[in-house]
């Protein structure tokens, strides 16, 4: 691995991230990540974090049009609320502050229990659980589905509204919409590893898939033997279609796992849409790559979002993100 | 089961609890690689790295004031769900002990029984969900006994999650797969026991 | 790997690109990726190529601020002059085009014809040679320095000028200018695999290090046992500041193989700043990301460009591409 | 040395290359990924492949026409170092016989050296520099006794190569370290001499 010491990795890329991007404030003792013009007046606050492994989300969707600050935790370990409530008392204009929260029992309580302090310092907190993963079915005897890419949609998408000085309800609600309409199903091609196991934290063989596989390499569905991007392409979609037919044009995030090439994830998405055309699926937009990684693992997601014309005019408005750059 | 417990008591706890977490810390990991992401061993490490530290550098205090300063310590320091949850038990429990300078062996079963109960409700988890509460529930209860008898019912509860099906968790994605594997947490508060009955000795 | 069959993976590719880019247009048969509103009245066209498998390196840096025309060959195998010839007539406004070429026998050979018969159906060619590798001596015993992280500059710097209206002679001055004030140096951490080979492409045992090597996984100067991050910097920036000593502020590439994790890479731009820091060498901006890949090798490399303010405003300037994305 | 060679004979020489090329692609790009980029097999086998439809499709030429045709098509098909330089060759090399139906092997080997000089130009490389040309140079020159000698010859060419240190491609950035490899260049241009071995036969 490139890195000096395991210990170090999250702080090590922070002060990197300084030195790179001086258009963000970055704390590297406290881990917290901010536009540097903020708070902005008048502005709801968008917050997200989560554990490191997974960037550029958050940190490189910090910045006008999405993030107003992100808290990154260790490697895959969800951050402390301090992170949290410093970010939000540095970010709140007074609009009140949006915690976008992937689905995952860390991440879930460590950001409970920052808002309950932040509120306790003044500031009025809505918090948005993304959990888009249909590999995991969502009942009550699990922690529910997991989050994965459908994160990118909603801090896209809220970001956008939040820059247009809509109020903190509707911010929210239209990130609820998100949520409500986005599905994501992922696949590794190898597991990952992370510095403080030095290693892989899942055992894969070679030419071994697991499908409906976590951000983290939790495990999935299935494994099965080695297949082409296009029957990938069928099992991913089909197993998206038919936890959320799409009423709606959809979004669509290819999304790649960290090691899998560019080039491959480009072929994988000429299958998705394929697929979708086959499936009369009315695609609007399409991003394809590394967005919402698991280290360097190897694989794919693909993630839809139903958008009416409201979300893909939010969507297609200007962001200026590290990891994510388009319009003025 | 009369013997007064003071500020020190607890402290003594807190590092020895700190040095079997340095120890274990790999055997964690492992078991969180099995059933979740592999980090509960790191977690656990610097969280107890930074509670022995706090403890260390604070004026000694009552049990109750150690827990809650411990509780924090976690709170602020590991992330993931083990963090909150540790840190909440201990917080609950130092709060339940009040400002009294020592407390009795009794006292301090009501305490943390009071803290499991916030951390049931924190993680909407019951007894038998595959984690820490499997081994927190039957540790406690047995502090009845004595602290030998309270580290060897949470050992036990540890190992009693290996045929669980998890529910709760990281682990619950795994679903049936989840069956045959130890909780990491339960493991880790089979140790946290282990180290009363050391402090106690 | 995420692929249909070896043999479709650069046709695959281009599909995806087709769907994923409206803005480009795409001729998956011919392999030229154009922009929509090629041939631009009265500008310079910029015209590039190479092998496959350096994504987003050549095709996702076609749009307007830096490539007209990008031309990929099959994995790591320079492109036909059919090609260029093509894409060439398909960009030519009659102010001429520049090939930027890295120097690969392969590609050298194929532009070169490419040029001489895009120049007998009339159009003006300039050809810039792209050589930045430090980690090759420069000696008329081998092919040369290979071109690798400096390309992006190049394209990039030479593509705003064109923007700007400037003709061609000027365009390739300022071309070479940044080639000549350019150089870059390698590391892997794993070889990488190509399709084809369904392997890697050279051995590169566990804990141990290529120095220098190439984009396609060419050998470097010597394999050493596993290093930290910072120690990596060290050697990188040795070897490229020994060849070219700075005399102006630098434009710092640090860019990733394929493999290697977003977070890692940054946490090496810090160490890659602190040494530059050391050394009293000014740093004008940093690029983080994977750039100029090479499949799904783990490594990272490093390109200084000495800019002067030219150079700088060049830099600064907007660009619109799928894999370089700033400005209006 | 007085046979006389048809259109139809150099389309059998180059099927025969064809087939070669399919057998040993693994053996060409095996060796690529000693001392190149692992793709020397790739590039012939696509290039000899869309040869051999060429040949097959347009109707039967002269020498000098199907070499040029063939050249052409490497050209177009196989990219990398070695399409433009055995598309010079046999382009250069057609050229080089005109527009007779029939030539006789003396014709064929002055052709191809001119070929050969085409690629040292298009290549700025030498004999001895570990190329193709290590197996092209000699096989020419052994034309002159039969076309068994000229295999013989470039075969051992290419064997010669191992101890040379690569000057010229992409083996000449291992330095020192492509001595003890042999260059897959020079190892399908041995190949081209077998298929005119076997043609003739
Ligand atoms: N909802 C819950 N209630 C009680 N304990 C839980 C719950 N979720 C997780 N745990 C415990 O936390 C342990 C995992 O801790 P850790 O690995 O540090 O955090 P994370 O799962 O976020 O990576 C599990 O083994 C389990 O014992
Ligand atoms: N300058 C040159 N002159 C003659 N032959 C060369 C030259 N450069 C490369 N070659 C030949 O080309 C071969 C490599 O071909 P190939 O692998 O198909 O292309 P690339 O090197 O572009 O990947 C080498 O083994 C060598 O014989
Ligand atoms: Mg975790
Ligand atoms: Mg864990
Ligand atoms: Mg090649
Ligand atoms: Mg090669």
């Amino acid at each position: 691995m490139l890195i000096n010491v395991p210990e170090t990795v999250v702080a090590d890329a922070l002060r990197g991230m300084a030195a790179a991007h001086p258009e963000l404030v970055v704390d590297v003792e406290n881990r917290v990540v901010v536009r540097r013009d903020a708070p902005v007046a008048g502005k709801v606050a968008l917050l997200s974090g989560g554990g490191s492994g997974h960037e550029p989300l958050h940190g490189g969707f910090v910045g006008p049009g999405m993030l107003d600050a992100a808290c990154p935790g260790e490697v895959f370990t969800s951050p402390v609320p301090d992170q949290m409530v410093r970010a939000a008392a540095a970010v709140d204009s007074g609009r009140g502050v949006l915690f976008v929260v992937k689905n995952y029992t860390g991440d879930v309580l460590n950001f409970r229990m920052a808002a309950e302090l932040a509120e306790d310092e003044g500031v009025q907190v809505a918090t948005v659980l993304v959990d888009d993963d249909v590999a995991v079915t969502d009942s009550t005897f699990t922690a529910g589905r997991r989050g994965t890419g459908a994160t990118l949609f909603v801090e896209k998408i809220a970001g956008a509204a939040a820059e247009e000085g809509m109020p903190l309800e509707r911010v929210e609600a239209l990130a609820r919409q998100v949520v409500a309409g986005s599905r994501s199903f992922g696949v590794a091609l190898s597991a990952c590893s992370t510095p403080a196991k030095g290693g892989p934290t899942f055992e894969l063989p070679d030419g071994q898939l697991e499908l409906g596989v976590g951000i983290h390499g939790e495990p999935g569905r299935e494994r099965r033997g080695m297949m082409t991007s296009r029957e990938i392409a069928e099992v991913a979609l089909e197993a998206v279609l038919e936890d959320l037919p799409p009423r709606l044009p959809v979004l669509v995030l290819v999304n790649g796992a960290g090691a899998t090439p560019l080039l491959e994830l480009y072929g994988f998405a000429a299958e998705v849409h394929r697929v979708l055309d086959e499936r009369r699926v009315p695609v609007a937009r399409t991003l394809v790559g590394n967005y919402v990684t698991s280290l360097d693992m190897a694989g794919c997601s693909v993630t839809l979002c139903q958008a009416d014309e409201e979300l893909l005019r939010l969507w297609d408005a200007p962001v200026q993100t590290a990891g994510l750059r388009w319009g003025r | 089961m009369d013997a007064v417990l003071d500020g020190g008591f607890v402290v003594r706890w807190l590092t020895a609890a700190a040095g079997l977490v340095e120890r274990e810390a790999e055997r964690l990991t492992e078991l969180d690689s099995a059933i979740g992401d592999a980090d509960h061993g790191a977690n656990m490490q610097r969280g107890f790295a930074a509670v022995v530290k706090t403890v260390d550098t604070r004026p000694p205090g009552t049990p109750g004031a150690v827990l809650i300063a411990a509780g924090r310590q976690l709170i602020s320091t590991v992330g993931g769900a083990s963090g909150p949850l540790y840190g909440t038990l201990l917080r609950r429990a130092g709060k339940s002990l009040g400002e009294a300078p020592q407390v009795t062996v009794g006292e301090l079963q009501t305490a943390l029984r009071a803290g499991v109960k916030s951390v049931q409700e924190l993680g909407g988890s019951a007894p038998g969900d595959k984690t820490m509460l499997d081994a927190l529930v039957p540790g406690v209860e047995a502090l009845a006994t004595s602290f030998e008898a309270a580290a060897g019912a949470a050992e036990q509860g540890a190992r009693d999650t290996v045929p669980m099906l998890a529910r709760k968790g990281r682990a619950s994605y795994l679903g049936e797969r989840s069956i045959g594997h130890q909780d990491p947490g339960a493991t880790s508060s089979a140790l946290l026991f282990a180290a009363l009955a050391e402090a106690a000795r």
